[in-house]
């Protein structure tokens, strides 16, 4: 079933109709406001935002908060915006959601198809790891990067990322291929399909909806991710987030709020490219798996 | 020993025995059916034949070797699956040859095996689309394709016509019957249609609770029934099962039984060594079409018994007329020719042909041997 | 090609942990990352390179240090703590107790820094007779900073006293301006804190409660009237103080919507910024009844250990820089605070940075040189915080002054 | 019949392969998240405090948590926070979901425009929440430029309130993926069942209340799990947005396990925090998880 399939069955009148249309209008005000706020104070001067009303139009259109926040702006003690970071980021991102889904298709693909003793009681450890708060894991697992050498470097980070990645990923993969059918296995195995066999040409040609899941959270959050990042990379290395919270964050300099407002607006374009890019298949992913809990 | 060999062989998970102790032999070339209702372990046996299960104990063989624990693809075996099981991201090509090249056919040969298949079959027209685009019946032959083009020792099919609407069903019921006159490969079949079972097989094994319960031909198991279970899965309208005495009239043993007039109706047997039971509870087992009206009776039966009983209800079938009656204080059905004409509430003249008629033990329910 | 890949990942690996150790570099943890500090911090770098000594920038903003903080106890438990590390008053002495930094004498002695560092920050910069940081500079914490053209307006001096300036305080919010501008954090309502202590019971109370922890100071009525004067203060501030940013209502004072803010020399910065000159535009001056008095919190680079020798002569290199008087002279100009030794020439500041290290020298002299509350500098984090949670349920009118002395007295014992 | 042959290596390998493709994940977990649980329940036992040190002092640390008041404060305000955040967002995303599900013009405008939030970490959108709650420049303040004198709205400076705000702006960040939650379960209901219903005469009250809702019922159970986890792990939010102020007024338990461990140098008292959270987590979760594996068994 396609995600526009609408239900047919519903009749409503034209009174409900309007109301609903109202309801939903209002509510996308809702939703919008912070952005609007955040776009429209991007685009003043900063003697405006301090002076003014925060919420008003801008009296001087200006898009200078934006090439600052990107190239010029400084974040260390280099004014170097947040460029550099942002390829950062990405040879972070990047490789964890990978490493991240593939893991997690694999185990949710050993934990409905493959069945042996004990494995729902694996999965349920693996479920319960997405709880942890990551508070409490930083410094273990600083000791135990440091111990493989791997500390302050990309790889590190990755590696972190995964194992926290994991759980969720695990979950939705496994959700979803308990609703495929088991047949198909049974039906390769016959044919004399091996484990990674049946997995590359049976199962992940069909896994679409539930990638697209799995990878829009795993971005979302990796991307996202301050603590580990400021924790476990190194300066230079540091990834977007990182940086956009020294641009922010800093404690008794000038705050240039139109210089950080358009800083989060471009740490977050990637976050916002995957979710309008990819939102259609999501609702569609969801409905083919992860909802049946 | 046979061609596939299933000796001793049961299945347990955890602690409960759900298969016990199985010994069947299947001759090469011999239409096996597995036929029971839902939980009987027919689908397991067959699982554990593919290699799909693990054998708890007892030894599978096929074509003179031991294939327990060998793997599914090494047994030279194909399966046609309930759902069919096309793989959905391929054409039907490339489903049909599939296990060919998983097994390293070089793909002249694989494309050989494939044309032949689909010729042979009739789905030559569809070999470049998705099983998305396919009608039911399509889906079924690529099924069947898929197994064929292997050329395996043995077939298995896991109720592949049970998703198909009624007419298809009695459709690839009949092409999978020629296709096996044709190929004269062996087969096992598993099913919960007994009607299919009947049609298609050249052995049945009827399955209940883990056990099988009969294995035999299809006429075996129909006149002969083991035991009641069987009596009464196979067949439609089922057996007719009512309460009787034996007793010996005349030297011959008759079973008493109670009509719908509140009388007693003598019914003699054909099996001489009900004797041993005279004066005992059995229950008597009559088939429909054993009840009749007196025109419509086998002429070749030696042992024709008349029988008034009142007619209860009546349903023409356009074919026959099935007509419900009062036997031993059961409802009992009996078919009648077409036109013969009958009223409800009526006193009817039946024809018993007591040939026909099996007599179980009401401890065991085990078909007294006759 | 599998083979090969997974054998130029280890070689990453391995190539990142030697980079990590290479001689002659300093990794700086940080977080001056704001325009105007990093461009002050950046003095520093170049001085560096002019040596052959590279920077490796680590840049962790958020909080006044608290997420550097994590983040260097993520590294020093890795085993790869940075070089240098910003730090703040008494976080140095526990880094020291852990063993964890590096010793400096041998820098120390070569260039004298017993003789013009202010014994009140050697406090802070050596441990057990060691050198084991590099004061920046020195933040003091008990400033009033006010708009002179309010001032002027509403005929109103430069208050002398604490009862002349709650008389100016009335006489702005009689004007319908905002008296005192303030935002509502707790380090900001600890800020003023530091003054109004040092206003009611002078140096010697402050010590006695507030460095020395005596329960009995901590729940006097002294500290009855320092709350009762908080919540004085509480009363002229407006009503929309809550989670402000300290840097708007330094704002509120620049655009004339407020008359007076409390806050550490950093403030200048803001006002310079903006383009006022203190004197003409605004006036700075120690919160009324504090004068004399300075409470101070100092920027330090504490130094970690490290094993390798070129690291060490960097290390040491880069703590030297740290102290001459040109960077302390550059750096303090840029950043609103005075320069961490006594003898740098006051000829690059302004009046208010003149004025600042005029005090800091007579009180240093005096002995009335005390470490702030607020910032870290007069006693441990987990004192400091739980000072934090009852001066601010206080002013947020949780607890009546009383209640607060009282709250005060348990939650310092807990946090000990 | 042949002599029986052994089990073949394909079979062999077929039956170890599984557990090897998921071990590495299974050492990771254990490794990383129970093993580093583990480390945590120890240290709470200990007088760690600026880092892990192993002093054992039994349950000092958990005597001194409870004499915290502002301990209390964050577990009330948990147990506020969530079972708002929770029934909002729940209540919220389904309202939209339903109406979304209505045959809408421009859903595919709508349905991104919903879901955004959550693309958005909160040190990105926490500045414009405190602004726009931030009665001297915010929404209160425009209402007044617009003429709405009376208009008052000063939540997040009042500390009675303050936690509402910060109920608030965490609904608008996930209540969007909730919809879409919502929204994929209403599209995978059997239109048949809903037709059925309505030839039975229900309303269209009586049809969603009835009939669709409680066909909904996994994809509340999956709500409900990722909203009790996030709001169990609220952090960036209220940092963000009041920085657990007025006061301690908006503290929750993650910002005070983070404040004890990393800032106030009071590992010990962050780490029996931890643990207080991990088991309520915990108690949550494991019946949860428990119901939902062995009905899937």
């Amino acid at each position: 079933m396609s995600a526009s399939a609408q239900n047919q069955a519903v009749q409503t009148g034209r009174i409900t109709r309007t109301f609903i249309y109202v309801f939903l209008l209002v509510a996308s005000l809702f939703y919008l406001l912070p952005f609007f706020i955040m776009l429209v104070n991007s685009l003043k001067p900063l003697s405006e935002i301090t002076g003014g009303n925060m919420m008003a139009l801008p009296q001087t259109w200006t898009i200078e908060a934006w090439g600052a926040a990107w190239s010029t702006a400084q974040v260390g003690v280099e004014p170097t915006g947040l460029r550099p970071y942002f390829w950062n980021s990405i040879k972070m991102v990047v490789p964890a959601v990978v490493i991240s889904t593939v893991l997690g298709a694999l185990n949710g693909y050993v934990l409905t198809k493959w069945r042996f003793r004990y494995d729902t009681i694996l999965f349920g450890l693996m479920l319960f790891s997405c709880f942890i708060p990551f508070q409490i894991v930083l410094i273990p697992m600083a000791r135990i990067l440091g111990m493989l050498g791997i500390s302050g470097t990309t790889t590190g980070l990755i590696l972190v990322h995964v194992v926290y990645g994991i759980g969720f990923s695990t979950l939705y993969f496994r959700n979803y291929y308990a609703a495929f059918p088991t047949e198909l296995v049974r039906a390769a195995q016959i044919d004399g399909a091996g484990f990674f066999q049946i997995f590359r040409r049976i199962m992940l040609p069909s896994s679409g909806p539930i990638i697209v899941v799995c990878v829009i959270w795993q971005f979302t959050n990796i991307w996202n991710d301050f603590l580990f990042g400021a924790s476990f990379a190194s300066g230079s290395g540091a990834p977007m987030t990182v940086a956009l919270n020294n641009l922010v964050q800093s404690s008794t300099g000038v705050k240039e709020y139109n210089v950080h407002f358009a800083g989060a607006i471009l740490a977050a374009l990637p976050t916002l490219l995957v979710y309008i890019v990819a939102g259609r298949f999501f609702v569609r992913g969801l409905m083919a798996g992860s909802v049946k809990g | 020993m046979g061609f596939l060999d299933i000796n001793n062989v049961t299945k347990s998970y955890g602690n409960v025995e759900v298969l016990h102790r199985v010994d069947i032999a299947v001759e090469e070339g011999e239409f096996l059916v597995l036929v029971g209702p839902s939980g009987c372990g027919k689908s397991t046996l067959l699982n554990m034949i593919a290699g799909l299960e693990d054998i708890t104990s007892g030894e599978i063989g096929i074509n003179g070797r031991v294939v327990n624990g060998v793997h599914p693809s090494n047994r030279n075996i194909a399966m046609v699956f309930q759902s069919y099981a096309l793989y959905p991201n391929m054409t039907v090509g490339q489903n049909i040859t599939f296990g060919l090249e998983m097994h390293g056919v070089p793909k002249p040969e694989r494309d050989k095996a494939m044309t032949d298949v689909a010729k042979l079959l009739q789905i030559e027209q569809l070999l470049d689309r998705k099983p998305g685009q396919l009608s039911g019946g399509q889906r079924q032959r690529v099924a069947m394709g898929r197994a064929l083009v292997r050329d395996p020792d043995v077939f298995l099919f896991d109720e592949p016509l049970s998703n198909l609407d009624a007419k298809l069903r009695v459709d690839m019921r009949t092409e999978i019957k020629k296709l096996h006159e044709k190929l004269k490969t062996t087969i096992v079949y598993v099913t919960h249609d007994q009607i299919e079972a009947m049609t298609l097989s050249t052995r049945i094994a009827v399955m209940y609770q883990g056990y099988v319960q009969q294995l035999g031909t299809p006429k075996e198991i129909y006149d002969t029934p083991a035991n009641l279970f069987v009596a009464t899965f196979m067949g439609s309208p089922a057996m007719n099962i009512m309460p009787a005495r034996v007793a010996v009239v005349e030297g011959r043993p008759h079973a008493v039984v109670q009509t719908s007039e509140g009388g007693e109706a003598q019914l003699p047997f054909s099996q001489d060594n009900m004797a041993a039971w005279d004066g005992k509870e059995i229950l008597l087992g009559i088939r429909p079409e054993a009840i009749t009206d007196p025109d419509g009776a086998d002429r070749k039966s030696n042992n024709i018994v008349a029988l008034q009983n009142r007619i209860v209800v009546t349903e023409p079938a356009g074919s026959d007329t099935f007509v419900t009656t009062t036997l031993g204080g059961k409802d009992v059905i009996s078919r009648l020719r077409a036109d013969v004409s009958v009223e409800p509430g009526q006193l009817f003249d039946f024809a018993v042909n007591m040939e026909k008629a099996v007599a179980f033990d009401p401890q065991t329910e085990a078909r007294i041997e006759g | 090609m599998r083979y090969f890949g997974k054998k130029s990942m280890i070689a990453a690996a391995l190539m990142a942990t030697t980079s990590m150790a290479q001689a002659a570099d300093v990794e700086v943890l940080h977080w001056w990352t704001s325009g105007g500090e990093a461009a002050a911090l950046n003095v520093l770098k170049e001085d560096l390179s002019g040596q052959g000594i590279g920077w490796n920038d680590m840049p962790v903003a958020g909080g006044g240090g608290e997420s550097a903080m994590t983040v260097l106890r993520a590294r020093v438990t890795a085993g790869d703590p940075p070089t240098a590390v910003q730090m703040l008053g008494f976080d140095i002495l526990d880094w020291a107790e852990e063993g964890a930094l590096a010793d400096l004498n041998a820098v120390a002695a070569e260039e004298g820094w017993d003789a013009v560092v202010p014994a009140a920050l050697q406090a802070f910069a050596k441990h057990d007779g060691k050198w084991i940081s590099a004061p920046v500079n020195v933040h003091s914490t008990n400033w009033v900073w006010a708009n002179k053209a309010i001032l002027d307006e509403l005929g109103i001096a430069q208050p002398g006293s604490w009862d002349e300036f709650v008389a100016a305080l009335d006489a702005v919010k009689a004007s319908g301006k905002t008296a005192l501008a303030h935002g509502g954090q707790a380090w900001q309502d600890a800020t003023i804190f530091d003054g109004i202590v040092l206003s009611v019971g002078g140096v010697d109370f402050y010590r006695k409660a507030f460095i020395d922890l005596d329960s009995e100071a901590l729940g006097s009525d002294q500290m009855v009237e320092v709350f009762n004067r908080m919540a004085t203060l509480r009363g002229y501030v407006d009503d929309n103080f809550s989670g402000r940013d300290w840097n708007l209502a330094s704002a509120m004072v620049i655009n004339g919507e407020a008359a007076f803010q409390i806050m550490g020399d950093w403030a200048k910065g803001e006002f310079l910024n903006a383009g006022k000159t203190p004197g003409e535009d605004f006036l700075c001056f120690r919160v009324p009844g504090s004068a004399g008095a300075v409470s101070f919190n100092s920027d330090q680079f504490a130094m970690f250990g490290v094993s390798d020798k070129d690291a060490m002569s960097a290390q040491g290199a880069m703590a030297a820089s740290i102290m001459s008087p040109s960077f302390q002279s550059a750096f303090n100009v840029v950043k609103g605070s005075v320069p961490a030794r006594t003898d740098v020439p006051n000829d690059d500041f302004d009046a208010c940075g003149k004025q600042g290290m005029a005090e800091l020298a007579a009180a240093a002299e005096a002995d009335t040189l005390v470490g702030s509350i607020a910032h870290g500098h007069a006693n441990r984090a987990s004192v400091k915080n739980a000072i934090y949670d009852v001066v601010t349920a206080h002013f947020n009118g949780e607890y009546d002054a009383e209640t607060a002395a009282e709250e005060l007295v348990t939650a310092v014992e807990i946090a000990q | 019949m042949a002599q029986a042959s052994d089990v073949d290596f394909k079979t062999k390998l077929q039956h170890w392969i599984p557990k090897v493709v998921l071990s590495p994940s299974l050492f990771l977990v254990l490794l990383f998240v129970y093993g580093f649980i583990l480390f945590t329940v120890y240290l709470s036992f200990t007088d760690s405090r600026i880092l892990p040190s192993y002093g054992w002092v039994g349950f000092e640390n958990y005597s001194k948590l409870w004499r915290l008041s502002h301990w209390t404060t964050s577990l009330t305000n948990l147990g506020i926070y969530a079972f708002l955040y929770i029934t909002i967002c729940t209540g919220l995303g389904l309202g939209l979901a339903i109406f979304l599900d209505q045959k809408i013009r421009g859903e595919g405008i709508l349905r991104p425009i919903y879901l955004y939030p959550m693309a958005l970490s909160f040190i990105v959108t926490g500045t414009a929440w405190k602004w726009f709650l931030d009665p001297g420049i915010g929404l209160e303040h425009t209402m007044h430029l617009w003429g709405w004198e009376s208009f008052k709205f000063d939540w997040i400076k009042n500390r009675d309130y303050a936690i509402y705000t910060v109920v608030i702006a965490a609904v608008w960040q996930t209540s969007g993926f909730v919809m879409a939650m919502f929204l994929a379960g209403l599209r995978g209901i059997d239109s048949e069942i809903m037709k059925a219903a309505q030839i039975d005469g229900a309303s269209n009250w009586n049809l969603y209340r009835r009939i669709v809702i409680p066909l909904l019922r996994p994809a509340f159970l999956s709500a409900f799990v990722i909203l009790s986890h996030l709001a169990i792990k609220s952090y960036d939010l209220v940092i963000a947005l009041t920085g657990g102020g007025p006061g301690r007024a908006t503290e929750l338990p993650a910002t005070f396990m983070y404040s004890y461990t990393f800032t106030r140098n009071q590992m010990g008292i962050g780490a029996s925090s931890a643990v207080i959270m991990l088991m309520t987590i915990a108690a949550i979760m494991i019946p949860y998880l428990y119901a939902e594996l062995k009905e899937k068994k």
